[in-house]
């Protein structure tokens, strides 16, 4: 069965570490910070200008003044801090942010990356991503392996215009985690019950699928 | 009007000199520390054909999406259209001339605006649509594209308190692009919730200072939140 | 040393992994916020072959100057030689390889090497021997010259307080290139007058966030003044 | 007769203007401090990061983290602001500082200055020099006419390494108040007591004398 948006998260949570500085976008990728693991710190950066954010506010502590990047009341940990988004976007240019999850409209076997607009029908604009994935060594894409209509998002190349060109090295779809290496996706794990075929027929762009491909475990509520 | 003191009693007074056609640098990041009243004057007056750089175009019917009803707006240079359904339409219909721009980038061109580079290299952006036409450079193997920056006739600022010679702190996450803004105005008006005396902030503390600032006004703010989100106390 | 604590309890753990012919970034300006006791752990240790970009190279016995006695630094970045007679006496010779950057410059290289932006232009330097070589290229009717970024394989700093995750603030003018040096080291370790619990700096008086700050260490601190001015009390 | 240091300094001081921030040079430029008209509100701006320096300190006053661009231990005024390098350069090159006074070696018919090295001899390094002359508009360079020997260091072309090309515009020398144009010194105002005759033999650079050349006047005490 193909992962809920509680699952994605869990999965994409495995791959934090003790300290890392991270900054996670608008839906599913905000989530991760629910599943941080026990006994670890990591650090949520905001691209607004703020690093520490913390969880949502109670009704007696909304401000106005403080919001994360998705726009959304937050709060603050200990050890915050709050800057302009020249000095928010120097820390994430420059390299210095651990780990980035975005979403995506499609990626492609390249490791390009499209999320910002589809022409004609939809603008949202690339508000940071396109910082973000230019400045990350280190960036989990999150998505639906394919439409609705079981059009493909794992492409050969990427029909909508870019976000990133060639930066895009990890994957988690609803039915798979994979890597990008090579010109190629590369099947490391697959979503409980989902089979292999499942995912073969799904994924477009060339994929690689190893002898053994191990089904993601999920022992935590979901 | 003497030496430093920078504050104005009127919001005439605040925008006086904005015109037809000019570019307005404004601060803020979704509706979270945006010159509201500064947005609501600039309606008031009336001016068209403006160029306005501000990394949204707020909502609809209220932060610079007012100022897209009346087609005061010929250009936005922005970020994300997303959360305003007018702007999207007046874009995806051609009314208005959109630049969308990088958060990031956009950040920087400002800063450097106003910090006299003329020009920067950045990866942001090489190899999809906002790199096109742009000179492409390699340094240590990789790819970058340079960007220009951005000076505006007027820029429009919200601050939390600002001493009469118009040094400013911004409070919480309502900082955002206000202090960059505030260094590439070529005229720079800042509206605050408080006026102290100067020596009453400390020096360290003050996030832009007053040598970039010409007029100070002391506003009273709605603060309309856009994502409420609460969790249980 | 678990999640953001990144306090370390000796000036050994503090340059652990500085090797000969690295490049250390410095921050300090004259000897005003310099970081004193890194920099005698560097004399110490006894590396060489060091690139050291800082404003200035210390005075003859104390800051940066004491690396020049035993021939530890093989090519200084810097503005300003004027008042250290063993620095200009070894430019002079040729003994030591000073590539002399304009102050303006040399922040902002520091900065953009901090910050991802691997060139810039700037009108300083055009015209004079600092700009020869460099590409030129002209802006709306001005000439202005390419200037790269600078990163480091250490960074040096000095701060008033920091707590344990790494944020740091500096006071008065010992901020000077503090918290430039600190974003732009693959390895920033920053020493400390006073070392607080996380939540007791206020986040919007962070000079430095943590992110960019991999160690810290609490000193004490000689702070000799280079011209010590007064008037009549 | 030549103008004294504080000549200067009173002479530089009568281009202030209410409201200005200004940048003052090591040396005689810092002097202009003490002459600022009353009733007028300057800001004096220290390239090493503080904007609103006040005084020297008293001796109890004294804090080695408080210091000028010259290294000397000074106070703030109310209103000052403390910052970075960065920013201190980002005041100065994006243009905000409204007049720079410096000190030079020689200046020349072009509006080039040189005051950094003087090459075999003496390397000072340019500091924030060659910034603030490619920043500032508005300039005066404060030097003496000639050097011991009689040598002229206002010259059709600098023979010392530049600080910064076709900048100036105004210099005060002890003998002279000059601007530079159109590829000539044009003199305006001369010393109390010094002839034109002088200043032509001392000026070796295309200099254009006016019909009438008014001499200083100083009324206060200097």
């Amino acid at each position: 069965m193909a992962l809920s948006r509680e699952q994605i998260a869990m999965r994409v949570a495995r791959e934090l570490q003790d300290g890392f500085y991270v900054n996670l976008g608008i839906g599913i990728p905000t989530l991760v910070a629910n599943y941080v693991p026990k006994g670890m710190q990591v650090m949520l950066q905001s691209e607004n200008g703020l690093l520490g954010m913390g969880p949502f506010p109670t009704e007696d502590e909304i401000d106005a003044d403080l919001i994360n990047a998705g726009k959304q009341t937050v709060t603050t940990i200990p050890g915050a801090s709050i800057f302009s988004s020249a000095e928010s976007f120097a820390m994430i240019r420059g390299g210095h942010v651990d780990l980035t999850v975005l979403g995506a409209f499609e990626v492609d076997v390249a490791g390009n990356i499209a999320s910002w607009m589809i022409p004609g029908k939809l603008i949202k604009g690339m508000g940071g991503a396109m910082d973000l994935v230019a400045g990350a060594d280190n960036i989990i894409v999150t998505m639906t392996h394919a439409s609705k209509n079981g059009e493909s998002k794992l492409l050969t190349r990427c029909s909508l215009p870019l976000t990133g060109a060639g930066c895009i090295k990890r994957v988690l779809t609803d039915l798979a985690y994979l890597e990008i290496d090579n010109g190629a996706f590369i099947l490391k794990e697959r979503a409980p019950g989902v089979s292999v075929e499942e995912i073969v027929s799904k994924t477009e762009g060339k994929l690689i699928v190893p002898d053994h491909v191990p089904e993601m475990q999920f022992d935590e509520e979901a | 009007m003497a030496g430093f003191d920078k504050v104005v009693s009127s919001y005439e007074e605040a925008l006086a000199g904005l015109q037809d056609g000019m570019t307005v640098i404004a601060g803020g990041f979704g509706l979270c520390g945006i010159p509201e009243n500064l947005i609501a004057q600039i309606k008031k007056m009336g001016v068209k054909g403006l160029t306005v750089v501000s990394n949204n175009c707020g909502v609809d019917g209220f932060g610079l999406g007012i100022l897209l009803e009346d087609r005061q707006i010929k250009k936005m240079v922005s970020s994300y259209v997303g959360e305003n359904a007018l702007f999207e339409k007046q874009l995806l219909s051609g009314e208005l001339e959109v630049e969308l721009t990088p958060q990031g980038t956009l950040a920087e061109k400002i800063r450097a605006g106003g910090a006299g580079i003329p020009a920067f290299y950045t990866a942001t952006g090489y190899g999809t649509p906002v790199g096109e036409g742009k000179e492409v450079r390699e340094f240590n193997g990789r790819h970058y594209i340079m960007e220009e920056s951005i000076v505006g006739d007027f820029a429009i600022v919200k601050g939390w308190k600002a001493d009469r010679y118009g040094n400013v702190v911004y409070r919480h996450t309502a900082q955002n692009f206000n202090p960059l803004a505030a260094t590439a105005g070529k005229i720079t008006v800042v509206e605050v919730e408080e006026i102290v005396e100067p020596g009453e902030l400390d020096p360290t503390h003050i996030h832009t200072p007053g040598i970039y600032v010409n007029r100070v006004i002391k506003g009273s703010f709605e603060k309309r939140i856009e994502q409420r989100t609460v969790r249980k106390g």
